[in-house]
Protein backbone atom coordinates (compact mmCIF):
# COMPACT_ATOMS: atom_id res chain seq x y z
CA UNK A 1 0.00 0.00 0.00
CA UNK A 2 1.22 3.28 -1.23
CA UNK A 3 0.37 6.33 1.12
CA UNK A 4 2.23 8.81 3.36
CA UNK A 5 1.29 10.36 6.74
CA UNK A 6 1.38 13.58 8.36
CA UNK A 7 0.26 15.05 11.43
CA UNK A 8 -1.99 17.98 11.17
CA UNK A 9 -3.39 19.63 14.56
CA UNK A 10 -3.62 16.52 16.56
CA UNK A 11 -5.08 14.49 13.79
CA UNK A 12 -2.79 11.72 11.73
CA UNK A 13 -3.85 11.44 8.24
CA UNK A 14 -2.84 8.76 5.79
CA UNK A 15 -2.74 10.07 2.30
CA UNK A 16 -3.69 7.07 0.17
CA UNK A 17 -1.44 7.42 -2.86
CA UNK A 18 -2.94 4.74 -4.71
CA UNK A 19 -5.66 4.77 -7.11
CA UNK A 20 -7.57 1.45 -6.46
CA UNK A 21 -7.93 -0.46 -3.18
CA UNK A 22 -8.63 -4.12 -3.78
CA UNK A 23 -7.76 -7.50 -2.19
CA UNK A 24 -3.76 -6.71 -3.25
CA UNK A 25 -3.27 -4.02 -0.77
CA UNK A 26 -6.37 -3.55 1.65
CA UNK A 27 -4.20 -5.51 4.01
CA UNK A 28 -0.85 -2.96 3.69
CA UNK A 29 -3.62 0.17 4.57
CA UNK A 30 -5.48 -1.91 7.81
CA UNK A 31 -1.67 -2.37 8.66
CA UNK A 32 -1.21 1.45 8.99
CA UNK A 33 -4.05 1.74 10.99
CA UNK A 34 -3.30 -0.86 13.52
CA UNK A 35 -0.14 0.79 14.15
CA UNK A 36 -1.31 4.40 14.21
CA UNK A 37 -3.80 3.29 16.89
CA UNK A 38 -1.23 0.87 18.90
CA UNK A 39 1.03 3.81 19.05
CA UNK A 40 -1.61 5.39 20.67
CA UNK A 41 -2.65 7.74 17.29
CA UNK A 42 -6.33 7.23 17.33
CA UNK A 43 -7.75 10.37 15.25
CA UNK A 44 -7.24 9.46 11.79
CA UNK A 45 -8.16 11.05 8.70
CA UNK A 46 -7.75 8.94 5.39
CA UNK A 47 -7.56 11.29 2.58
CA UNK A 48 -9.36 8.97 -0.61
CA UNK A 49 -9.10 11.36 -3.00
CA UNK A 50 -7.01 9.27 -5.81
CA UNK A 51 -8.82 6.09 -4.62
CA UNK A 52 -11.75 5.13 -7.82
CA UNK A 53 -11.53 2.26 -6.85
CA UNK A 54 -12.53 0.07 -3.90
CA UNK A 55 -13.59 -3.48 -3.54
CA UNK A 56 -14.77 -5.27 -0.66
CA UNK A 57 -11.51 -6.05 0.99
CA UNK A 58 -10.85 -1.97 0.79
CA UNK A 59 -14.11 -1.75 2.65
CA UNK A 60 -13.31 -4.01 5.24
CA UNK A 61 -9.59 -2.24 5.81
CA UNK A 62 -11.79 0.78 6.18
CA UNK A 63 -14.08 -0.74 8.91
CA UNK A 64 -10.95 -2.20 10.92
CA UNK A 65 -9.66 0.87 11.46
CA UNK A 66 -13.28 2.35 12.11
CA UNK A 67 -13.56 -0.10 15.00
CA UNK A 68 -10.01 -0.15 15.84
CA UNK A 69 -10.37 3.78 16.30
CA UNK A 70 -13.48 3.93 18.14
CA UNK A 71 -12.10 1.36 20.81
CA UNK A 72 -9.59 4.45 22.02
CA UNK A 73 -12.27 6.44 21.59
CA UNK A 74 -10.70 8.53 18.65
CA UNK A 75 -12.10 9.51 15.29
CA UNK A 76 -11.98 7.89 12.20
CA UNK A 77 -12.46 10.26 9.24
CA UNK A 78 -13.12 10.20 5.28
CA UNK A 79 -11.97 12.91 3.20
CA UNK A 80 -12.13 13.24 -0.26
CA UNK A 81 -13.68 10.75 -1.45
CA UNK A 82 -14.91 10.22 -5.20
CA UNK A 83 -18.44 9.91 -6.25
CA UNK A 84 -17.80 5.89 -6.84
CA UNK A 85 -16.18 5.22 -3.72
CA UNK A 86 -19.32 7.13 -1.89
CA UNK A 87 -21.68 5.17 -3.91
CA UNK A 88 -19.94 1.72 -2.24
CA UNK A 89 -20.43 3.25 1.01
CA UNK A 90 -23.86 3.64 0.53
CA UNK A 91 -24.64 0.39 -0.77
CA UNK A 92 -23.10 -0.94 2.09
CA UNK A 93 -24.59 1.68 4.37
CA UNK A 94 -21.24 2.19 5.61
CA UNK A 95 -21.78 6.05 5.19
CA UNK A 96 -23.95 5.81 8.37
CA UNK A 97 -21.10 4.41 9.96
CA UNK A 98 -17.85 6.44 8.66
CA UNK A 99 -17.33 10.42 9.35
CA UNK A 100 -17.09 11.70 5.48
CA UNK A 101 -16.31 15.06 4.86
CA UNK A 102 -15.20 16.62 1.35
CA UNK A 103 -11.84 17.16 1.93
CA UNK A 104 -9.36 17.70 4.19
CA UNK A 105 -10.07 21.34 5.10
CA UNK A 106 -13.20 19.95 6.17
CA UNK A 107 -12.25 17.28 8.09
CA UNK A 108 -10.06 19.60 9.73
CA UNK A 109 -12.36 21.89 10.73
CA UNK A 110 -15.48 19.59 12.28
CA UNK A 111 -15.90 19.57 15.61
CA UNK A 112 -16.47 15.76 17.32
CA UNK B 1 -27.50 -12.68 -33.82
CA UNK B 2 -25.83 -14.41 -30.92
CA UNK B 3 -22.54 -14.13 -32.33
CA UNK B 4 -19.95 -13.31 -29.68
CA UNK B 5 -18.55 -10.10 -30.82
CA UNK B 6 -15.73 -9.85 -28.00
CA UNK B 7 -14.23 -12.83 -26.21
CA UNK B 8 -11.48 -12.73 -23.52
CA UNK B 9 -9.82 -15.67 -21.69
CA UNK B 10 -7.24 -14.63 -19.21
CA UNK B 11 -4.94 -17.27 -17.12
CA UNK B 12 -3.34 -15.99 -13.98
CA UNK B 13 -1.56 -17.37 -10.89
CA UNK B 14 -3.19 -17.09 -7.73
CA UNK B 15 -1.33 -13.95 -6.65
CA UNK B 16 -3.59 -11.23 -5.83
CA UNK B 17 -1.37 -8.66 -8.30
CA UNK B 18 -3.43 -9.41 -11.14
CA UNK B 19 -6.44 -8.39 -9.44
CA UNK B 20 -6.16 -4.80 -11.38
CA UNK B 21 -5.29 -6.46 -14.80
CA UNK B 22 -8.76 -8.50 -14.60
CA UNK B 23 -10.74 -5.23 -13.09
CA UNK B 24 -9.10 -3.39 -15.68
CA UNK B 25 -9.78 -5.72 -18.70
CA UNK B 26 -13.73 -5.80 -17.29
CA UNK B 27 -13.49 -1.50 -17.23
CA UNK B 28 -12.46 -0.92 -20.71
CA UNK B 29 -14.84 -3.67 -22.47
CA UNK B 30 -17.70 -2.20 -20.55
CA UNK B 31 -16.32 1.66 -22.08
CA UNK B 32 -16.41 -0.28 -25.81
CA UNK B 33 -19.49 -1.70 -25.90
CA UNK B 34 -22.35 -0.59 -28.10
CA UNK B 35 -25.77 0.19 -27.81
CA UNK B 36 -25.31 -0.03 -24.24
CA UNK B 37 -28.77 1.61 -22.83
CA UNK B 38 -27.83 2.16 -19.30
CA UNK B 39 -24.71 4.07 -17.42
CA UNK B 40 -21.79 3.08 -19.33
CA UNK B 41 -19.51 5.12 -16.32
CA UNK B 42 -21.51 2.84 -13.77
CA UNK B 43 -21.19 -0.91 -15.50
CA UNK B 44 -17.28 -0.05 -16.13
CA UNK B 45 -16.97 -0.21 -12.15
CA UNK B 46 -19.35 -2.77 -11.63
CA UNK B 47 -17.77 -4.98 -14.20
CA UNK B 48 -14.05 -4.32 -12.85
CA UNK B 49 -15.59 -4.83 -9.20
CA UNK B 50 -17.32 -8.15 -9.92
CA UNK B 51 -14.06 -9.62 -12.13
CA UNK B 52 -11.90 -8.24 -8.50
CA UNK B 53 -14.16 -9.77 -5.99
CA UNK B 54 -14.91 -13.17 -8.20
CA UNK B 55 -10.83 -13.44 -8.93
CA UNK B 56 -9.98 -12.91 -5.20
CA UNK B 57 -12.45 -15.30 -3.84
CA UNK B 58 -10.68 -18.30 -6.48
CA UNK B 59 -7.22 -16.81 -5.13
CA UNK B 60 -8.11 -16.49 -1.19
CA UNK B 61 -10.64 -19.63 -0.62
CA UNK B 62 -10.00 -22.00 -3.32
CA UNK B 63 -5.80 -22.49 -3.79
CA UNK B 64 -4.49 -25.05 -1.65
CA UNK B 65 -1.58 -23.28 -1.31
CA UNK B 66 -0.26 -24.34 -4.37
CA UNK B 67 1.84 -21.81 -6.04
CA UNK B 68 1.51 -23.09 -9.56
CA UNK B 69 -2.22 -23.35 -9.15
CA UNK B 70 -3.63 -20.65 -11.50
CA UNK B 71 -7.31 -19.16 -11.98
CA UNK B 72 -9.10 -18.84 -15.42
CA UNK B 73 -11.09 -16.19 -16.46
CA UNK B 74 -13.31 -15.56 -19.57
CA UNK B 75 -15.58 -13.33 -20.38
CA UNK B 76 -17.89 -13.79 -23.36
CA UNK B 77 -19.47 -10.94 -24.98
CA UNK B 78 -23.09 -10.70 -27.42
CA UNK B 79 -25.48 -8.79 -28.83
CA UNK B 80 -27.91 -10.15 -25.84
CA UNK B 81 -25.84 -10.54 -23.05
CA UNK B 82 -22.24 -10.52 -20.92
CA UNK B 83 -20.89 -13.72 -19.55
CA UNK B 84 -18.24 -14.21 -17.09
CA UNK B 85 -16.68 -17.54 -15.79
CA UNK B 86 -14.11 -17.61 -13.16
CA UNK B 87 -12.28 -21.06 -12.88
CA UNK B 88 -10.62 -22.53 -9.63
CA UNK B 89 -8.97 -25.94 -8.35
CA UNK B 90 -10.64 -25.61 -4.90
CA UNK B 91 -12.82 -27.69 -2.58
CA UNK B 92 -16.25 -25.42 -4.10
CA UNK B 93 -18.77 -23.67 -1.58
CA UNK B 94 -22.48 -23.71 -1.83
CA UNK B 95 -23.24 -20.33 -3.00
CA UNK B 96 -27.05 -20.75 -1.84
CA UNK B 97 -25.71 -20.17 1.72
CA UNK B 98 -23.94 -17.34 1.46
CA UNK B 99 -26.34 -14.93 3.06
CA UNK B 100 -26.99 -11.00 2.37
CA UNK B 101 -24.38 -9.19 5.03
CA UNK B 102 -26.06 -7.69 7.87
CA UNK B 103 -25.75 -3.96 7.69
CA UNK B 104 -26.52 -3.18 10.99
CA UNK B 105 -23.79 -5.36 12.12
CA UNK B 106 -21.08 -4.63 9.31
CA UNK B 107 -17.89 -6.99 9.35
CA UNK B 108 -14.74 -6.53 7.80
CA UNK B 109 -15.55 -9.87 5.25
CA UNK B 110 -19.00 -10.92 3.07
CA UNK B 111 -19.52 -8.47 0.88
CA UNK B 112 -18.02 -10.16 -2.34
CA UNK B 113 -20.87 -12.35 -3.36
CA UNK B 114 -23.34 -9.49 -2.40
CA UNK B 115 -21.93 -7.10 -4.63
CA UNK B 116 -22.10 -9.46 -7.18
CA UNK B 117 -25.61 -10.42 -7.13
CA UNK B 118 -26.25 -6.81 -6.48
CA UNK B 119 -24.55 -5.96 -9.89
CA UNK B 120 -25.49 -8.54 -12.04
CA UNK B 121 -28.52 -10.96 -13.17
CA UNK B 122 -27.69 -14.07 -12.63
CA UNK B 123 -24.50 -16.27 -10.53
CA UNK B 124 -24.69 -19.31 -10.30
CA UNK B 125 -21.45 -21.57 -8.97
CA UNK B 126 -21.31 -25.82 -10.45
CA UNK B 127 -18.55 -28.26 -9.84
CA UNK B 128 -17.08 -29.25 -13.10
CA UNK B 129 -14.49 -31.81 -13.73
CA UNK B 130 -11.11 -30.62 -12.00
CA UNK B 131 -12.58 -27.75 -9.95
CA UNK B 132 -15.76 -25.48 -9.88
CA UNK B 133 -17.11 -22.29 -12.38
CA UNK B 134 -18.84 -19.63 -11.04
CA UNK B 135 -20.53 -18.12 -14.07
CA UNK B 136 -22.15 -14.56 -14.16
CA UNK B 137 -24.35 -12.94 -16.52
CA UNK B 138 -25.42 -9.55 -17.30
CA UNK B 139 -27.88 -8.82 -19.85
CA UNK B 140 -27.69 -6.07 -21.84
CA UNK B 141 -31.13 -5.43 -23.68
CA UNK C 1 11.17 -22.56 -15.22
CA UNK C 2 9.17 -22.21 -18.29
CA UNK C 3 5.89 -22.77 -16.71
CA UNK C 4 3.60 -19.30 -18.70
CA UNK C 5 2.90 -16.71 -16.01
CA UNK C 6 0.11 -15.01 -17.83
CA UNK C 7 -1.64 -15.90 -20.88
CA UNK C 8 -4.19 -13.73 -22.43
CA UNK C 9 -6.26 -14.47 -25.60
CA UNK C 10 -8.85 -11.67 -26.91
CA UNK C 11 -10.67 -11.94 -30.08
CA UNK C 12 -12.54 -9.23 -31.76
CA UNK C 13 -14.00 -7.67 -34.40
CA UNK C 14 -12.04 -6.08 -37.26
CA UNK C 15 -12.82 -2.63 -35.89
CA UNK C 16 -10.43 -0.09 -34.70
CA UNK C 17 -12.79 0.89 -31.73
CA UNK C 18 -11.38 -2.49 -29.91
CA UNK C 19 -7.99 -1.40 -30.15
CA UNK C 20 -8.29 0.88 -27.19
CA UNK C 21 -8.38 -2.82 -25.40
CA UNK C 22 -5.91 -4.11 -26.84
CA UNK C 23 -3.33 -1.60 -25.79
CA UNK C 24 -4.75 -1.28 -22.67
CA UNK C 25 -4.33 -5.08 -21.85
CA UNK C 26 -0.51 -4.85 -22.97
CA UNK C 27 -0.03 -1.62 -20.84
CA UNK C 28 -1.45 -3.05 -17.57
CA UNK C 29 0.56 -6.67 -18.02
CA UNK C 30 3.45 -4.40 -18.25
CA UNK C 31 2.88 -3.22 -15.03
CA UNK C 32 2.06 -6.08 -13.31
CA UNK C 33 5.42 -7.96 -15.01
CA UNK C 34 7.85 -8.95 -11.63
CA UNK C 35 11.76 -9.07 -11.96
CA UNK C 36 11.59 -6.66 -15.03
CA UNK C 37 14.86 -5.31 -15.05
CA UNK C 38 13.93 -2.57 -17.66
CA UNK C 39 12.11 0.67 -17.79
CA UNK C 40 8.51 -0.25 -17.11
CA UNK C 41 6.64 3.19 -18.10
CA UNK C 42 8.85 2.45 -21.25
CA UNK C 43 7.62 -1.15 -21.23
CA UNK C 44 3.81 -0.37 -20.94
CA UNK C 45 4.20 2.44 -23.79
CA UNK C 46 5.71 -0.51 -26.22
CA UNK C 47 3.23 -2.87 -25.41
CA UNK C 48 0.75 -0.88 -25.68
CA UNK C 49 2.04 0.69 -29.28
CA UNK C 50 3.05 -2.84 -30.56
CA UNK C 51 -0.37 -4.26 -29.69
CA UNK C 52 -2.04 -1.26 -31.66
CA UNK C 53 -0.20 -1.61 -34.73
CA UNK C 54 0.02 -5.34 -35.23
CA UNK C 55 -3.91 -5.22 -34.52
CA UNK C 56 -4.39 -2.22 -36.32
CA UNK C 57 -2.41 -3.97 -39.50
CA UNK C 58 -4.51 -6.74 -38.92
CA UNK C 59 -7.98 -5.07 -39.27
CA UNK C 60 -6.75 -2.73 -41.92
CA UNK C 61 -5.10 -4.76 -44.30
CA UNK C 62 -6.38 -8.57 -43.72
CA UNK C 63 -10.21 -7.79 -43.73
CA UNK C 64 -12.16 -8.69 -47.18
CA UNK C 65 -14.58 -6.44 -45.87
CA UNK C 66 -16.54 -9.38 -43.68
CA UNK C 67 -18.49 -7.97 -40.91
CA UNK C 68 -17.94 -10.97 -39.06
CA UNK C 69 -14.33 -11.36 -39.75
CA UNK C 70 -12.52 -11.32 -36.39
CA UNK C 71 -8.72 -11.15 -35.15
CA UNK C 72 -7.74 -13.17 -32.34
CA UNK C 73 -4.58 -11.79 -30.19
CA UNK C 74 -2.96 -13.80 -27.47
CA UNK C 75 -0.50 -12.84 -25.15
CA UNK C 76 1.96 -15.27 -23.30
CA UNK C 77 3.97 -14.46 -20.97
CA UNK C 78 7.01 -17.02 -19.09
CA UNK C 79 10.18 -16.09 -17.06
CA UNK C 80 12.09 -15.95 -19.94
CA UNK C 81 10.01 -13.47 -22.56
CA UNK C 82 6.59 -12.36 -23.77
CA UNK C 83 5.20 -13.57 -26.63
CA UNK C 84 2.31 -11.75 -28.95
CA UNK C 85 0.46 -13.71 -31.10
CA UNK C 86 -2.09 -11.41 -33.84
CA UNK C 87 -3.74 -13.91 -35.97
CA UNK C 88 -5.63 -12.75 -39.45
CA UNK C 89 -7.64 -13.95 -42.15
CA UNK C 90 -6.03 -11.80 -45.10
CA UNK C 91 -3.75 -12.81 -47.70
CA UNK C 92 -0.96 -11.76 -46.16
CA UNK C 93 2.45 -10.15 -47.14
CA UNK C 94 6.08 -10.33 -47.10
CA UNK C 95 7.55 -8.85 -43.73
CA UNK C 96 10.88 -9.08 -45.12
CA UNK C 97 9.93 -6.28 -47.89
CA UNK C 98 8.64 -4.02 -45.41
CA UNK C 99 11.63 -1.39 -45.42
CA UNK C 100 12.48 1.24 -42.89
CA UNK C 101 10.37 4.39 -43.40
CA UNK C 102 12.99 7.06 -44.91
CA UNK C 103 12.60 9.46 -42.40
CA UNK C 104 14.50 12.34 -44.24
CA UNK C 105 11.36 11.88 -46.74
CA UNK C 106 8.31 11.00 -44.02
CA UNK C 107 5.08 9.81 -45.02
CA UNK C 108 1.79 9.60 -43.37
CA UNK C 109 1.83 5.75 -43.05
CA UNK C 110 4.19 2.83 -42.91
CA UNK C 111 5.62 3.33 -39.60
CA UNK C 112 3.88 0.17 -37.49
CA UNK C 113 5.78 -2.26 -38.41
CA UNK C 114 9.01 -0.06 -37.85
CA UNK C 115 7.76 0.19 -34.31
CA UNK C 116 7.22 -3.34 -33.15
CA UNK C 117 10.72 -4.26 -34.87
CA UNK C 118 12.25 -1.48 -32.41
CA UNK C 119 10.84 -2.50 -29.54
CA UNK C 120 10.74 -6.38 -29.89
CA UNK C 121 13.61 -8.72 -30.11
CA UNK C 122 12.12 -11.09 -32.76
CA UNK C 123 9.40 -10.28 -35.76
CA UNK C 124 7.85 -13.11 -38.03
CA UNK C 125 4.77 -13.61 -39.86
CA UNK C 126 3.97 -17.01 -41.15
CA UNK C 127 1.06 -18.27 -43.32
CA UNK C 128 -0.84 -20.83 -41.50
CA UNK C 129 -4.20 -23.28 -42.03
CA UNK C 130 -6.62 -20.37 -42.19
CA UNK C 131 -4.90 -17.14 -42.27
CA UNK C 132 -1.72 -16.02 -41.04
CA UNK C 133 0.32 -14.94 -37.33
CA UNK C 134 2.21 -11.95 -36.56
CA UNK C 135 4.53 -13.42 -33.68
CA UNK C 136 6.08 -10.91 -31.81
CA UNK C 137 8.72 -11.82 -29.27
CA UNK C 138 10.47 -9.59 -26.46
CA UNK C 139 12.93 -11.17 -24.13
CA UNK C 140 12.95 -10.34 -20.22
CA UNK C 141 16.46 -11.39 -19.32
CA UNK D 1 -12.68 12.37 -32.39
CA UNK D 2 -13.47 14.28 -29.19
CA UNK D 3 -11.66 17.89 -29.96
CA UNK D 4 -12.74 21.53 -29.59
CA UNK D 5 -11.53 24.70 -31.37
CA UNK D 6 -10.90 27.95 -30.31
CA UNK D 7 -9.81 31.04 -32.47
CA UNK D 8 -7.27 32.72 -30.28
CA UNK D 9 -4.81 35.64 -32.18
CA UNK D 10 -5.45 35.00 -35.56
CA UNK D 11 -4.47 31.01 -34.49
CA UNK D 12 -6.90 28.10 -34.80
CA UNK D 13 -6.09 26.47 -31.66
CA UNK D 14 -7.18 22.62 -31.52
CA UNK D 15 -7.46 21.40 -28.03
CA UNK D 16 -7.40 17.59 -28.60
CA UNK D 17 -9.73 15.55 -25.65
CA UNK D 18 -8.98 12.34 -26.21
CA UNK D 19 -6.00 10.66 -24.23
CA UNK D 20 -5.31 8.09 -26.89
CA UNK D 21 -4.81 8.81 -30.62
CA UNK D 22 -5.13 5.56 -32.55
CA UNK D 23 -6.36 4.30 -35.62
CA UNK D 24 -9.66 4.30 -34.50
CA UNK D 25 -9.93 8.57 -34.19
CA UNK D 26 -7.01 9.53 -35.81
CA UNK D 27 -8.31 9.96 -39.15
CA UNK D 28 -10.95 12.09 -37.26
CA UNK D 29 -8.38 14.32 -36.28
CA UNK D 30 -7.01 14.76 -40.25
CA UNK D 31 -10.42 16.01 -41.24
CA UNK D 32 -10.48 18.71 -38.44
CA UNK D 33 -6.93 19.85 -40.14
CA UNK D 34 -8.27 19.57 -43.32
CA UNK D 35 -11.33 21.36 -42.96
CA UNK D 36 -9.75 24.29 -41.30
CA UNK D 37 -7.10 24.64 -44.04
CA UNK D 38 -9.76 24.62 -46.85
CA UNK D 39 -11.61 27.39 -45.11
CA UNK D 40 -8.50 29.22 -45.15
CA UNK D 41 -7.38 28.57 -41.43
CA UNK D 42 -3.28 27.36 -42.12
CA UNK D 43 -2.18 28.94 -38.82
CA UNK D 44 -3.06 25.31 -36.52
CA UNK D 45 -1.95 25.28 -32.73
CA UNK D 46 -2.60 21.58 -31.73
CA UNK D 47 -2.76 21.17 -27.62
CA UNK D 48 -1.77 17.53 -27.37
CA UNK D 49 -1.89 17.69 -23.03
CA UNK D 50 -4.37 15.09 -23.03
CA UNK D 51 -2.52 12.50 -25.24
CA UNK D 52 -1.08 10.24 -23.41
CA UNK D 53 -0.50 7.78 -25.99
CA UNK D 54 -0.32 8.38 -30.15
CA UNK D 55 0.08 5.41 -32.48
CA UNK D 56 1.84 5.64 -36.31
CA UNK D 57 -1.50 6.24 -37.78
CA UNK D 58 -1.88 9.39 -34.78
CA UNK D 59 1.63 10.34 -36.51
CA UNK D 60 0.10 10.55 -39.90
CA UNK D 61 -2.80 12.94 -38.90
CA UNK D 62 -0.61 15.55 -37.54
CA UNK D 63 2.36 14.91 -40.48
CA UNK D 64 -1.10 15.35 -42.66
CA UNK D 65 -2.17 18.39 -40.79
CA UNK D 66 1.85 19.90 -41.48
CA UNK D 67 1.94 19.01 -44.69
CA UNK D 68 -0.92 20.66 -45.66
CA UNK D 69 -0.50 23.93 -43.53
CA UNK D 70 2.81 24.31 -45.16
CA UNK D 71 1.19 24.18 -48.81
CA UNK D 72 -0.51 27.18 -47.36
CA UNK D 73 2.27 28.69 -46.04
CA UNK D 74 0.35 28.83 -42.53
CA UNK D 75 1.96 27.24 -38.95
CA UNK D 76 1.66 24.35 -38.02
CA UNK D 77 2.79 24.01 -34.24
CA UNK D 78 2.28 21.31 -31.27
CA UNK D 79 1.97 22.70 -27.70
CA UNK D 80 1.93 20.55 -24.66
CA UNK D 81 3.04 17.03 -25.58
CA UNK D 82 3.63 14.71 -22.99
CA UNK D 83 7.29 12.85 -22.93
CA UNK D 84 6.28 9.98 -24.11
CA UNK D 85 4.70 11.65 -26.89
CA UNK D 86 7.93 13.54 -27.73
CA UNK D 87 9.41 10.46 -27.41
CA UNK D 88 7.33 9.20 -30.72
CA UNK D 89 8.44 12.49 -32.36
CA UNK D 90 12.18 11.71 -31.85
CA UNK D 91 12.01 8.41 -33.14
CA UNK D 92 10.81 8.92 -35.92
CA UNK D 93 12.89 12.36 -36.56
CA UNK D 94 9.13 14.42 -36.92
CA UNK D 95 10.95 16.70 -33.54
CA UNK D 96 12.78 18.30 -36.69
CA UNK D 97 10.24 18.66 -38.63
CA UNK D 98 6.94 20.18 -36.41
CA UNK D 99 7.36 22.87 -34.60
CA UNK D 100 6.93 22.01 -30.75
CA UNK D 101 5.98 24.51 -27.73
CA UNK D 102 6.16 23.64 -24.34
CA UNK D 103 2.33 24.94 -24.10
CA UNK D 104 -0.11 27.08 -25.51
CA UNK D 105 1.34 30.52 -24.04
CA UNK D 106 4.84 29.67 -25.59
CA UNK D 107 3.16 29.00 -29.16
CA UNK D 108 1.27 31.95 -29.09
CA UNK D 109 4.18 34.25 -28.19
CA UNK D 110 6.78 32.53 -30.40
CA UNK D 111 7.63 34.90 -33.78
CA UNK D 112 7.22 32.83 -36.96
N1 LIG E 1 -14.24 -19.71 -5.17
C1 LIG E 1 -14.56 -20.03 -3.89
N2 LIG E 1 -14.14 -21.21 -3.35
C2 LIG E 1 -14.47 -21.54 -2.09
N3 LIG E 1 -15.20 -20.75 -1.27
C3 LIG E 1 -15.65 -19.56 -1.75
C4 LIG E 1 -15.35 -19.14 -3.06
N4 LIG E 1 -15.92 -17.93 -3.26
C5 LIG E 1 -16.55 -17.61 -2.10
N5 LIG E 1 -16.40 -18.60 -1.19
C6 LIG E 1 -16.99 -18.66 0.19
O1 LIG E 1 -18.06 -17.72 0.25
C7 LIG E 1 -17.84 -16.79 1.33
C8 LIG E 1 -18.38 -15.42 0.98
O2 LIG E 1 -17.61 -14.82 -0.04
P1 LIG E 1 -17.59 -13.24 -0.21
O3 LIG E 1 -18.99 -12.73 -0.15
O4 LIG E 1 -16.84 -12.91 -1.45
O5 LIG E 1 -16.84 -12.67 1.07
P2 LIG E 1 -15.34 -12.89 1.61
O6 LIG E 1 -14.52 -13.41 0.48
O7 LIG E 1 -14.93 -11.52 2.06
O8 LIG E 1 -15.45 -13.86 2.76
C9 LIG E 1 -16.33 -16.82 1.55
O9 LIG E 1 -16.01 -16.47 2.86
C10 LIG E 1 -15.99 -18.28 1.25
O10 LIG E 1 -16.23 -19.09 2.36
N1 LIG F 1 -1.64 -8.29 -41.34
C1 LIG F 1 -1.30 -7.79 -42.55
N2 LIG F 1 -1.88 -8.30 -43.68
C2 LIG F 1 -1.53 -7.84 -44.89
N3 LIG F 1 -0.64 -6.86 -45.08
C3 LIG F 1 -0.05 -6.30 -44.01
C4 LIG F 1 -0.34 -6.74 -42.69
N4 LIG F 1 0.43 -6.01 -41.84
C5 LIG F 1 1.16 -5.18 -42.58
N5 LIG F 1 0.89 -5.33 -43.89
C6 LIG F 1 1.53 -4.64 -45.03
O1 LIG F 1 2.73 -4.04 -44.57
C7 LIG F 1 2.72 -2.64 -44.83
C8 LIG F 1 3.47 -1.88 -43.76
O2 LIG F 1 2.75 -1.92 -42.54
P1 LIG F 1 2.98 -0.81 -41.44
O3 LIG F 1 4.43 -0.61 -41.27
O4 LIG F 1 2.21 -1.19 -40.24
O5 LIG F 1 2.41 0.55 -42.07
P2 LIG F 1 0.92 0.96 -42.53
O6 LIG F 1 -0.03 -0.02 -41.92
O7 LIG F 1 0.76 2.35 -42.01
O8 LIG F 1 0.95 0.89 -44.04
C9 LIG F 1 1.26 -2.27 -44.95
O9 LIG F 1 1.06 -1.13 -45.75
C10 LIG F 1 0.67 -3.53 -45.59
O10 LIG F 1 0.83 -3.50 -46.97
Amino acid sequence: MNANLEKINGYSVVNVLEERIDAHNSAGLKEIFLHLIEQGEADIIVQLDRVRFIDSSGLGALLSGHKNAMAKSGRFILAGCKQQVVSMFELTRLNRIFEIYVDLTEALGSQN
Amino acid sequence: MCDPIIQVEVIIPTQTKYLNLIGSIGEQIAKDLEDYSGDREALSYHLNLVLTEATANAIKHANYNDPKDTVRITIHIDDQELNIKVYDHGQGFDLEKVDIPDFDHPKEGGMGIFFIRTFMDSVTYTRINDGNVLEIIKYLK
